[in-house]
């Protein structure tokens, strides 16, 4: 047998819900009315924090912002499959899962605005910070899901990261560690097709991120990302399996980021509006409301209702904001280590003999 | 003589330019590349984002335009490739020039940098080079997201074999661009991101070269010696500025080149004043600071009217947009420095 | 189509040459006897060069060595593939490779007995220094891939690594750079099953290295290590593909680490001496043997004739070894930069007033 | 005093023991870490090599025969995993031993511990926190091939948020690594791997600390001060007792803790003798000797006598085995600097 097949497999992609509303009844998933509007409501409250931090950005009273628009069906479907005492691991895009998974949207909104309070959570969230350093969450995710492991913990780490992300080394090796020791970890990849400037094929040549997972013996699954009823059922499927000690499972969202990077970004200078605008039809949150009509889970009264509801929201998110006390100048000695050291006692009795004058 | 006239200032000096144009950091980077490239076309240059979108600083504007993607080459997210895949290009007859988007982001690129580019030519006793060099913005003032602040120079100086190059004006950082290219050796050029914009000089429309590893004396005075780089040269003339107003005469040392250190021109100003003032970014402790007190020390212990004084960045993670004011050195904070020495 | 196929991912493996020296007919190459005998020759002298390093190792006339034996076939099989002007970059148990393409054997022994002078290979020996830092020379062989290219040159980067060494992140950013920018590189994994003390099935839980190529979208193939055959007809194609602008291939080639990790270590604390001595029995050099002797290639006085060319081919190397002349203590500040800088000048006058006295 | 007593001294000294156990350094180091994983079910060790093979210098020997694979984990060869998972292993209860294998080999780890570990606690106000600990043997000394005999202190110092600890003989090594398992910060473990084996020492059975943050003076002197750590401490010792055959008295202070420094012992010492000399593996520029120089200067200018001296490493890539020799500082040099900071 001398030239033989040693491996052989497949990779699929999952769609239920279509641009124009229209699921698949067989793999559909059986959701409870409520559930569905919940969904709906909370890509709404992303949509709304995402708008806001724009405008606040460019009146200057935000910093660097990177918008979600476009991609809030898979933190929502992520986020609803997920349980109580699960982790999540964000990179920097991952503002409305970080909301619904327990992080308070002033504290999301202070961190952008420059203030490390921000990510000093609320005990019992179970949420990383921000990971800037792009594709090195991975790794924390890995990490994560064998202590939950280890420590027998019914529970599994979260991790998402960028398209872009997966051309680090720490993207491979947590895959590759995940794998091998049967992390109970899901890796989640917001595949928005540009990474900055670059497109999707400079980025790789592999047809799909979803089929990396070959590399790793892992499962892998490509979803319309922008179908919350897709990402739902995979996210779940994977929770399970990690859950019930069947290792991790690498799931890429096929989306597209509707906005530019961040707010230092113009996108204009390097991609073409038409793509953008045939994106733009396929937005997941309309999508949802189209479904949701037909289905008669939804009417203009609960749409007004829930614009209403957005909108208390979002200004209470900013008066929270707006409304936290100024930062101590010790703060940024205080917590380099659980004790304060010799040199940074002195350095911070400079600063505040500094303040003072 | 004001901040920024220093460096047409060293136009005169050091060059003779038919024409020159006014340009920011940003357009000297640019304008030394897009010269080298046309001169040499082993020179390419490769990174995140270089491309269409001429990096996000803008110091590759242009250039694919002019040279087309197989020398303008956006790669994939991946410094250690960046840097590594620099390592095969540079030794087998290229010039690359890498660009790091933020020092930041240099850590995953280290073991190529530090491990690799910078022994080669050691470890087969001279027989392949490493002529590459290697770009980022560095330093604070733009209050940005966590990791796109740092001055990381320490890394790199305390290793070996990566010459360490940091331009405070648009004059220097053409010529010191254009001598970084032409350099056989790996070099690390730290573009000062704060004042990529911040003012114009004249730079000469044709190539020209500041040497790597010397030093400028860019305001002479006589009572202390300020020593910096980069963005933090024209936060040392600005102190001295104000310590003018008190009839207080410091010099100011750009060293330019931190690897490697023009050790004489810091002695020599220092030996004169008899009062030094380090003043960097990074945090203070292991900083090249505490090293040019070591060699002032070790060289000139008996001038010193006064210990050698550090104004740096604190032993703190660079704080985000809020409290970066805290962090940086200021010019307050340099002309106490100064008095101190003096009332030593 | 909800649930689709996105991506088919096959690997194969190529075998021809058997462990009793039986060739599949069909997929033998149709090598001149005199090739074949040479490839015989060439795994000779490699191990010759292996078991002499480790008998002067033992007479501490060696630093740290790291066997070859038993991945003959694989050095010999992918050198006798390669052309003139292809570039070799090999991680550092490659002795045999380099040995092949140029290197002369007494470098080989000087830079493992701790003389930096063995790195400083002839001109236009194109192969690069041994890489010490486990996986970081794959990034070389795709930017000396690219420099090929960019250059128009019809020549190839092949780069050697260790099964251990995929599990690195440069692995992974090399091969998906690679597959990017379509370089001339051909990779080669010589997956001798251990990574010290770590066995392939702790190194990754993916079936086969050869099918981590479906994560970059390039070729992958496995072939039988111990076959110097299938590796040369697996090499040949990759070559011939790499040249004519066929981008990148990554070749698994299976073999076994017989030897200990390096002299430094003792394989016996942790791997079974029975499976040790079930690879003896495929050894590559012993197979070819008899497929040449079935052919009528080979014959008792050929191999004598070999023996007496070996044995004095090796002493000449050890007294070449030891007649380098000593080194000048200024070395090791000579090659630090193409010219002296002021401190290290110092230096070195430190260095000379202290060697004088 | 000589240097094979010290231990002991100390044990004397900072502890009562109820019994002990003449132990070499890298037993020392595997005892501690069989004490605190039996203590505290937490702490796991990780990296390459450290199960069946006992780690590739034998300091994990038996740990997982004890404890099993669960807690006693071979990794894939990925140096940034083995930290990048250690992070999130800490972030959520657990305490992690990672080994990187060698100092050489941490490059690629660097994102990670400088990036991450180094900061998750500052980064969150505190919420997170990374209690780990990285071991890894440094040094020169014993012939290895390019890459083991890296002292990479420097890149882990001149950034804040990582603890540096580096043992210099049995009885420290094990009361820092305990002390360090316990810390709720990211502590650098760095051991001598040229002394690993190389004397024994009495060691208590039992489980105990020695404070970091705190250096010892391991020999009295007071006409100079030898400022030292991990390997060279024993060469100081040798110098010592070179120099006493002369009638010199020096006085060696052992660092043990690199960061936080423990810069009253050095000072103290400094302001007795008038006279300092650094000594250690690394580079000499930018090696921590410059910042201990630094530090010399700026709060005991007054009491010194004659500069600070360093003896170090040459700013060069390690030799190989056959010029290694030339590169480690020795008795030889050491003597030969106090005589220059004698004859200043
Ligand atoms: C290690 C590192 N390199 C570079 C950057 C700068 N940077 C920030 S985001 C980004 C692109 C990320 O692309 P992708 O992973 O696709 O995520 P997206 O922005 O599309 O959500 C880059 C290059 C960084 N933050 N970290
Ligand atoms: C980055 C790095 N980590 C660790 C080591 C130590 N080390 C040397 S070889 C080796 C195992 C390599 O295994 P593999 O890649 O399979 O190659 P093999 O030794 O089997 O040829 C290790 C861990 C190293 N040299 N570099
Ligand atoms: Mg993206
Ligand atoms: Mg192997």
């Amino acid at each position: 047998m001398p030239r033989t097949q040693v491996y052989h497999a497949v990779t699929e992609r999952l769609e239920i819900l279509d641009p124009e509303g229209k699921v698949d009844r067989e793999l559909a998933p059986d959701l409870p009315p409520e559930t569905v509007r919940r969904m709906y409501r909370d890509m709404a409250l992303m949509r709304a924090m995402d708008d806001k931090a724009l405008k606040l950005q460019r009146q200057g009273r935000m910093g660097t912002w990177p918008p979600i628009r476009g991609q809030e069906a898979i933190q929502a479907g992520v986020a609803h499959a997920m349980a109580e005492g699960d982790w999540l691991i964000p990179a920097f895009r991952e503002h409305g899962i970080m909301l619904l998974r327990g992080v308070p949207a002033h504290l999301i909104y202070a961190y952008w605005a420059g203030d490390e309070r921000g990510s000093a959570f609320p005990d019992g969230v179970r949420v990383f910070p921000v990971a800037v350093p792009v594709g090195s969450q991975w790794q924390h995710g890995a990490g994560v899901g064998l202590s939950l492991k280890l420590r027998g913990e019914p529970a599994v780490a979260v991790t998402f990261g960028g398209d872009g992300s997966t051309s680090e080394g720490d993207f491979h090796e947590a895959m590759n560690c995940a794998g091998v020791f049967g992390c109970q970890s899901v890796f989640v990849i917001q595949n928005n097709q540009w990474a900055i400037s670059v497109p999707l094929h400079r980025q790789t040549a592999s047809e799909t991120l979803a089929q990396k997972a070959h590399a790793y013996g892992i499962p892998g699954i490509q979803v319309d990302g922008n179908d919350v009823f897709a990402v739902w059922v995979a996210a779940s499927e994977a929770l399970a399996r990690a859950r019930s000690g069947g290792g991790p499972t690498l799931i890429e969202a096929l989306t597209y980021r509707i906005g530019d990077h961040t707010t230092a970004d113009d996108a204009s200078r390097y991609r073409p509006e038409t793509e953008v605008a045939a994106w733009a039809d396929r937005d997941p949150i309309l999508r949802l409301r189209r479904y949701m009509e037909s289905a008669g889970l939804w009417d203009e009264s609960r749409e007004e209702a829930l614009t209403g509801e957005v909108h208390e929201w979002i200004d209470r998110t900013v008066v929270n904001l707006e409304e936290m006390p100024p930062q101590d100048p010790r703060d940024i000695f205080t917590h380099m280590y659980a004790e304060l050291p010799p040199n940074l006692r002195e350095q911070m009795a400079e600063v505040v003999a500094e303040v003072r004058t | 003589m004001s901040a920024t006239e220093t460096g047409s200032a060293a136009a005169r000096a050091e060059g003779s330019p038919e024409s020159s144009e006014r340009l920011t950091i940003a357009q000297a980077v640019r304008d030394a590349l897009r010269d080298e490239m046309a001169r040499d076309e082993r020179v390419i240059v490769l990174g995140e984002d270089v491309g269409i979108d001429g990096g996000v600083f803008r110091a590759t504007e242009g250039l694919i335009e002019a040279f087309g993607p197989d020398r303008v080459i956006d790669t994939p997210l991946a410094e250690s490739a960046i840097i590594g895949m620099s390592v095969g290009l540079a030794a087998t007859g290229m010039r690359p020039v890498a660009e790091i988007q933020f020092m930041g982001f240099v850590y995953p690129a280290v073991n190529q940098l530090l491990g690799h580019a910078a022994r080669m030519r050691n470890r087969t006793r001279g027989r392949l080079s490493v002529p590459m060099v290697v770009r980022m913005p560095y330093g604070g003032g733009i209050h940005p997201p966590e990791h796109h602040s740092e001055s990381y120079e320490s890394l790199f100086l305390a290793t070996p074999g990566i010459k360490v190059v940091v331009p405070s004006n648009p004059y220097d950082a053409k010529g010191l661009l254009i001598a970084a290219i032409r350099d056989d050796d790996p070099v690390l050029f730290m573009e000062p991101k704060r004042i990529y914009r911040a003012f114009r000089e004249a730079v000469p429309t044709t190539p020209f070269t500041v040497p790597i590893g010397s030093a400028k004396v860019v305001h002479e005075g006589d009572e202390a010696t300020l020593i910096s780089w980069g963005a933090m040269v024209r936060v040392c003339h600005d102190a001295a500025d104000m310590l003018a107003r008190d009839n207080i005469s410091v010099e100011v040392v750009d060293l330019r080149t931190l690897n490697p250190l023009d050790r004489e021109t810091i002695l020599t100003s220092v030996r004169k004043t008899g009062r030094a003032v380090v003043v960097h970014e990074a945090p203070r402790s292991n900083g090249f600071g505490g090293e040019i007190a070591a060699l002032i020390g070790e060289h000139a212990l008996l001038h010193l009217h006064a210990p050698v004084q550090r104004v740096t960045g604190f032993d703190v993670i660079f704080p985000l947009a809020k409290n970066e004011h805290l962090y940086l050195p200021t010019r307050n904070r340099i002309a106490a420095a100064v008095r101190r020495t003096l009332e030593y």
